[in-house]
């Protein structure tokens, strides 16, 4: 029995290292797996509540992310490949063909 | 009602019937296509000219009314409105009658995508006719806008070497006019509850107060598209980078809608704004005939020095308008009808020449006149028409306007008409200068030696235009009489209206 | 302390240390496990907070499944260390302070609007139960799972679509 | 009345005209230079027909008659009709017109037949006899509008003749262009004056209401007595418009230039009948400047100074027509100071006599001019220096060009002023009145009269007399009979002319009052005629002592030594064109050029192009943020939502 503001704290700070990720990596791979942490984070929150309040609603939440989740990180996956092809770099800054 | 025999209905929208017609032609069918959209503007001619026999000339008042529930807006109705009386039905007429010679123009100095050109000039008729029937101001902006496109691509398509840079100034400046209008329209249609036009004129509902900045927000748009000095430096780009039927229509026609404007809309809906801010506009009108006449007289290219020439010619329609008097008035729109019938000639000529030669700059001809002895007559005689020889059209139209303004108490002033009456000395001054650059002195350049002198078809475009400068120069009592009971009723109400106010 | 709060502090601090070195770490394979440990980590806090069914989701998908086909990914482009040099000056302190800033601002929310007092329920055997899951999913969330199964579905293929090797033109 | 009255027929002297004028625009090409010279002749020459026959109907039924044609502009109170006004004023100004004109249009077919040849276009014969009859028919509703406007449509109509006829060898003269500027400077100079006619016009309709002759006159007492700055005005600003059409100072500048025409232009157009337009609008709005002292003063200095001042120059000349064309200017100042001291029969009286010897003296000029050009072909000259019309080039043809040479001596005469010629009695009846109205004015005139028999002195005897000075002068010849029959006709008119007003007879007087009304009979005084007439003789002899004892080739004028920086002076026309360069032409020129560059291009189009560029550069600066780094995104998003929580723990 640990008081409900931990989880949510662990949450938080998991998913600013996710945003902190986000913006200082260069590698595309990595900066998809800042992009997973924060959705985990996000999967904590819900798993919380949904212990909190005891309804089962949070987790089907829970499952819908993981699920949208699989399925970006399958078509990401497969444009990052897609794009090595064409650039031979994953460094998401020579991804920058729509500068204005 | 019966709207399908509707002569308005019909002549507004025949062309377009044309502009389906020439989309369902193949593009390389050139000739078809040249004809049908000839056909269709003489057959929309032809019904402006019925439209006529049919309109009463002593009824000051709306004729052929059309009104039919269009869009509702909350409490508001907007209508398709439309209506002619003896202000528009000249320049209705003036764009039928200028719409099939500016077709007949390009049959050789249009060669290619003819398809699309055809299309647009057609479209372009509908959009003009639009706006001079126009009685619903939503309609008007509907159309008056709808112009733009149609002559956006022709100049943008088939113009010289600058069209883009052209086109996209001819339509950044409409429509940064324009929109303070639309701003306008919305504003008195949410606070009056009505876009009728026929509503609204002269009821006096607008405040004196809300009249000033209307009238400036619709004085703006249409002060730009006529042009008055200092918003027309769109104007020698477009006219110049214009095709020659392009130029043609712009000059003769388009440019007519600001001046039109002025008077369907500023003169009835603000009449207070109006008699306040006559002797302003009466001032910028003369700064610009002698400005565009100054400026015309020192062009190297001639198309610029007609464009600056319509500067001069349209600050005298724009005098006549604020001199508010009957002359005055009347001088205005017939020297809108004017203009349109010896700028279109000029522009027409200036093609003829440049078809010929592939230049437009006035350093490459000369002595013209012994080459091509009827070209020479011919521009002679429009040359002399723009300068405002009497006897010819421009005379009475600038007369009667520099009468008008002279004597009109709303402008308050003689100097005003004193002082755009040294115009008339300017405008021979670089209109005599172009022509003896084109057509007098000595033949310096050895590929002017052997140009060819007028085909049959060039006669055919500039005779029936030159009939008309002499009718009206001679005869214009029917020209006056078609708008003398329309004229009578708007000076009456603006005066009327400004004297409640006061 | 009780032991519920170690074995949690305990899984925080692991979570966050792969975290940490998720971001940190120069070679991309390393990111990779880094953030599988952080997976199990939160997984067991799932299990701890009565969802056994998503904590096994958890590691069987996103532990199991996705992170495989990263490592996947990762090797087929031989992609592990590339190099990474800043080019935007302002983009790595600002990137501190914002997180900081979120950071802040998130647990003063938290703290100011949660009570301590509150905390975790039991594990619930009817919660816990997969069936509860599935009830729920089948039918008050039918038509989402619908539509999941679809963008599963639009995801697969269009996978395979992006990682079609170009066809040399016939012919030519 | 018993008599026949032919009234309805004026509509005719403008028809008739223009009948020719487009029977030859369409066929005159083809039919040949004959049919369209007398066709042309014909067309003028009924129109002649019908002023004689209006003259008629005049003699016995004096009074003015209108014959209304239809309505031309009606807009309010505005009402302008084209109609014809007959009265005893408008029937001499129209038996002018056509009579000299037909005269000049048969001259014409002989002496375009050459001129077409000599100048490399036979092409052009129809298109000459178009334009005069163009003229014609203009003059002619200039001289029978019965209202301003429609005066001032003949008024500007030929001011496009002159300008097309002045033009007529457009690809000639000085450079090529010489001919097409002097044609652009006379119309531009006569806009000038129109701009005055159109404000004095202007000015008349406010005040008076309308622009018909009848109406407006009957008004004007009345409106003087109110408004007299007004009536100032209006005569000022026609006298504008008059010393435009009738080259007097200030704007008498076209003339001379004017003589790029062919000669039978010059004779008609700027001699006999054009110019006199704006003496005859003074005499016919003469009830204006009786009413207006100031004006009359000055309508009559500016015509005594013309009259002086143009004397001058044309003593400096040494191209035949250019004397004459001075001459022109001067004699109109004559006959402008004379309508200025209200001598208005006197005006009118020269006006005929000077059309008669003017016109002579023109085409007189022309035949010789003709002749030494014939010479010129004989004698094989390099024709590139030679200019036909330098007198200094002449010499002795009074024997190659006798007939020419004795018409021309009758108008030499004439316009010296010797008894009993024609020009003796014009000019004495202006010089009379002047003699017992204004002596300064008189002083001036009588010199202007010396020194236009010295001209005429000088003229004769270095034309005529001496020897040849040029083997084309030598070989010089004269003219067809198609020529020289209106030479002899003219010169009859110049000898005879006298008659029409002779001293105690008055017949044009009585003609006249019936229009202008009843004035006073000018007396014939033997001092002042003394006077005049023995000046012309010291003026005449004092040339021919000077003149004629010059023979050598490099021509050097004698008063050029006598008179020294004086004569250059004359030689130089007193700078006027340079002056005008340089105040007016110059600065309008620099003027149109600032206003073009760096106003309309530098300024007014920068506005609009100003306004573009600077949205341009907004949206180029915008443009950056967009730098295409996801990561960059992403940290303006959590800029953002940073930004929004605080905003609302801050709240």
């Amino acid at each position: 029995m640990i008081p409900i503001a931990y989880p949510l704290v662990l949450a938080v700070i998991l998913f600013c290292m996710g945003i902190v990720g986000f913006l200082l990596r260069k590698n595309a791979i990595v900066i998809f797996m800042c992009l997973e942490l924060m959705f985990n984070a996000a999967n904590l929150v819900f798993i919380t509540f949904a212990n909190h309040y005891q309804v089962i609603d949070g987790q089907v939440f829970v499952v819908f992310v993981m699920t949208v989740a699989a399925a970006e990180v399958a078509v990401g996956l497969a444009l990052m490949v897609t794009i090595f092809r064409t650039k031979q770099s994953i460094d998401i800054d020579q991804m920058n063909s729509l500068k204005g | 009602m019966n709207i399908g025999l509707n002569p308005l209905l019909l002549v507004t929208f025949f062309p377009l019937v044309g502009a389906l017609v020439v989309l369902l032609l193949k593009p390389k069918w050139k000739t078809a296509l040249r004809w049908t959209a000839l056909v269709t503007s003489l057959i929309t001619f032809g019904l402006s000219i019925w439209m006529l026999t049919r309109f009463n000339d002593i009824d000051p008042e709306i004729q052929f009314e059309l009104n039919l529930p269009w869009i509702t807006l909350g409490n508001n109705q907007i209508g398709f409105h439309l209506g002619i009386d003896g202000i528009s039905i000249l320049m209705v007429l003036l764009t039928t009658f200028l719409m099939p010679l500016a077709i007949l123009s390009t049959w050789k100095a249009v060669e290619e995508r003819i398809k699309g050109f055809m299309a647009f000039f057609l479209l372009l008729e509908v959009g003009m006719l639009g706006v001079f029937l126009s009685l619903d101001m939503v309609l008007f902006y509907v159309f008056w806008e709808f112009t733009l496109i149609p002559m956006y691509f022709l100049i943008g398509l088939w113009g010289g070497e600058r069209r883009v840079y052209a086109a996209v100034k001819f339509f950044l400046y409409t429509m940064a006019g324009s929109v303070l209008m639309l701003a306008g329209i919305l504003w008195i249609g949410l606070q009056y509850g009505s876009f009728d036009l026929t509503q609204l004129s002269g009821s006096g509902l607008i405040p004196a107060a809300a009249q000033l900045w209307l009238f400036g927000a619709f004085g703006l748009a249409f002060a730009i598209k006529v042009p008055m000095f200092p918003l027309h430096s769109w104007l020698p780009d477009a006219h110049t980078e214009a095709p020659t039927a392009g130029s043609v229509i712009l000059a003769g026609i388009l440019l007519k809608m600001g001046a039109y404007g002025f008077l369907r809309f500023n003169l009835p809906l603000f009449p207070n704004a109006t008699v306040t801010l006559a002797p302003w506009m009466a001032g910028l009108a003369v700064i610009g005939i002698l400005y565009g006449a100054a400026v015309a007289y020192l062009q190297k290219d001639v198309k610029r020095l007609v464009a600056y020439s319509s500067i001069s010619h349209l600050g005298f329609v724009v005098l006549g308008i604020f001199a508010l008097n009957l002359q005055g008035l009347q001088g205005a729109i017939l020297q809108m009808v004017n203009h349109g019938l010896s700028t279109g000639a000029l522009f027409l000529i200036v093609g003829m020449l440049y078809e010929r030669r592939h230049t437009r700059l006035l350093e490459n001809f000369g002595g013209l006149w012994k080459v091509v002895p009827v070209l020479g007559t011919l521009a002679l005689i429009t040359t002399l028409s723009s300068v405002g020889l009497p006897g010819l059209n421009g005379f009475v139209s600038e007369f009667t306007i520099l009468l008008g303004a002279f004597s009109s108490t709303v402008i308050g002033s003689p100097w005003f008409a004193g002082v755009a009456t040294l115009g008339v000395i300017l405008a021979a001054v670089y209109l005599l200068f172009m022509f003896q650059k084109l057509f007098l002195g000595p033949v310096t350049h050895e590929e002017n030696k052997k140009l060819k002198d007028v085909s049959a078809r060039e006669i055919l475009i500039l005779t029936p235009i030159l009939i008309f400068a002499f009718w009206i120069g001679i005869y214009p009592k029917p020209f006056f009489m078609l708008m003398a009971p329309a004229v009578e009723k708007l000076t009456a109400l603006v005066q009327s209206a400004a004297l409640l106010a006061h | 302390m009780t032991t519920g709060l170690f074995v949690f502090l305990t899984l925080a601090i692991i979570a966050i240390t792969a975290a940490a070195g998720l971001i940190l770490s120069r070679n991309t394979v390393y990111s990779a496990l880094f953030l599988i440990i952080n997976f199990l980590a939160v997984a067991v806090l799932y299990l701890i907070m009565g969802a056994p069914f998503i904590a096994l989701a958890q590691i069987t998908i996103y532990a199991g499944a996705i992170m495989v086909l990263f490592l996947f990914v990762i090797m087929l482009l031989g992609a592990e260390k590339p190099k990474e040099i800043e080019q935007m000056k302002w983009q790595r302190p600002l990137a501190f302070v914002l997180g900081g800033a979120i950071l802040v601002e998130g647990v003063y929310a938290l703290l100011t609007r949660v009570s301590i007092t509150v905390t975790t329920n039991p594990a619930s055997e009817i919660l816990a139960d997969p069936k509860t899951l599935g009830i729920s999913l089948y039918t008050k969330y039918s038509l989402p799972f619908e539509i999941a199964s679809v963008i599963l579905l639009v995801a697969a293929i269009g996978a395979v679509v992006l990682t079609r090797m170009p066809k040399k033109d016939k012919g030519q | 009345m018993e008599t026949v009255q032919f009234f309805n027929l004026v509509p005719w002297v403008v028809f008739l005209p223009l009948i020719g004028l487009t029977v030859n625009l369409l066929v005159g090409r083809k039919l040949g230079e004959i049919f369209a010279g007398s066709f042309a002749s014909l067309a003028t020459g009924l129109a002649f027909v019908v002023s004689i026959l209006l003259a008629v109907s005049l003699s016995s039924h004096p009074e003015a008659v209108t014959i209304p044609l239809g309505d031309w502009i009606t807009i309010g109170t505005l009402t302008v009709r084209w109609a014809f006004r007959v009265d005893t004023l408008s029937v001499v100004m129209m038996l002018v017109v056509s009579g000299v004109g037909t005269l000049i249009h048969i001259y014409s077919i002989g002496y375009m037949h050459n001129d077409v040849r000599h100048n490399g276009d036979t092409g052009r014969y129809a298109r000459f006899f178009i334009f005069l009859n163009l003229f014609i028919a203009a003059m002619m509703i200039l001289v029978s509008a019965d209202n301003f406007l429609m005066m001032f449509v003949g008024w500007e109509g030929v001011g496009l003749c002159s300008y097309l006829l002045i033009g007529f060898w457009f690809e000639k003269g000085k450079n090529g262009t010489g001919n097409a500027e002097a044609a652009k400077k006379a119309f531009i100079t006569n806009r000038i004056g129109d701009f005055g006619l159109l404000i004095a016009m202007f000015l008349i309709f406010v005040n008076f209401g309308t622009f018909q002759f009848d109406e407006v006159f009957k008004q004007a007492g009345q409106v003087a007595a109110v408004k007299p700055g007004v009536m100032l005005l209006i005569t000022l600003f026609m006298l504008l418009g008059v010393t435009g059409k009738s080259a007097q100072l200030p704007l008498y500048v076209w003339l001379p230039d004017a003589m790029a025409g062919p000669t039978p232009v010059s004779a008609l157009i700027h001699a006999a009948t054009m110019v006199t337009a704006g003496v005859y609008l003074v005499a016919r709005s003469s009830i204006f400047y009786a009413l207006v002292p100031t004006a009359q003063t000055v309508v009559m200095w500016v015509g005594a100074a013309t009259a002086l001042f143009a004397a001058t120059i044309a003593l400096g000349q040494y191209d035949i027509k250019k004397v004459l064309a001075y001459s022109t200017i001067s004699q109109l100042g004559f006959m402008v100071a004379a309508v200025g001291m209200g001598a208005t029969v006197a005006g009118m009286f020269h006006l005929v006599t000077h059309a008669f010897f003017k016109g002579l003296l023109f085409l007189a000029a022309g035949s010789v001019i003709q002749g030494v050009e014939r010479g010129m072909h004989h004698a094989n000259h390099a024709s590139h220096d030679f200019d036909p019309q330098d007198m200094r080039q002449m010499g002795g043809l009074r024997k190659q060009t006798p007939l020419t040479f004795r018409v021309y001596l009758i108008g030499a005469l004439a316009l010296s002023g010797i008894a009993p010629l024609a020009g003796f009695f014009s000019k004495d009846e202006i010089l009379v009145s002047a003699w017992q109205t204004q002596p300064a004015i008189f002083i001036v005139l009588v010199l202007a009269a010396f020194l236009t028999a010295f001209y005429m002195g000088r003229q004769l005897t270095m034309v005529f007399f001496g020897e040849p000075r040029t083997e084309a002068a030598e070989k010089a010849s004269e003219s067809p009979l198609v020529v020289t029959l209106p030479l002899m006709i003219l010169a009859l008119l110049s000898v005879l002319g006298g008659v029409l007003n002779l001293p105690g007879v008055h017949t044009l007087e009585t003609w006249l009052s019936h229009t202008l009304g009843e004035g006073e009979p000018g007396h014939f005084v033997w001092v002042v005629a003394g006077i005049s007439l023995v000046l012309a003789l010291i003026g005449l002899g004092l040339a021919w002592m000077i003149y004629s004892r010059k023979t050598d080739k490099a021509y050097v004028d004698p008063l050029k030594r006598a008179l020294g920086s004086l004569f250059t002076g004359m030689e130089n026309k007193w700078w006027v064109d340079e002056l005008y360069a340089a105040i007016i032409l110059n600065p309008y020129r620099a003027f149109a050029q600032f206003m073009a560059d760096p106003v309309d291009l530098g300024v007014i189009d920068r506005i609009g192009g100003g306004l573009a560029a600077g949205t341009r550069a907004l949206a180029e600066s915008i443009r950056k943020l967009q730098n295409g780094y996801i990561r960059s995104y992403a940290l303006l998003m959590l800029l953002g939502l940073a930004a929004i929580m605080t905003y609302l723990f801050l709240r």
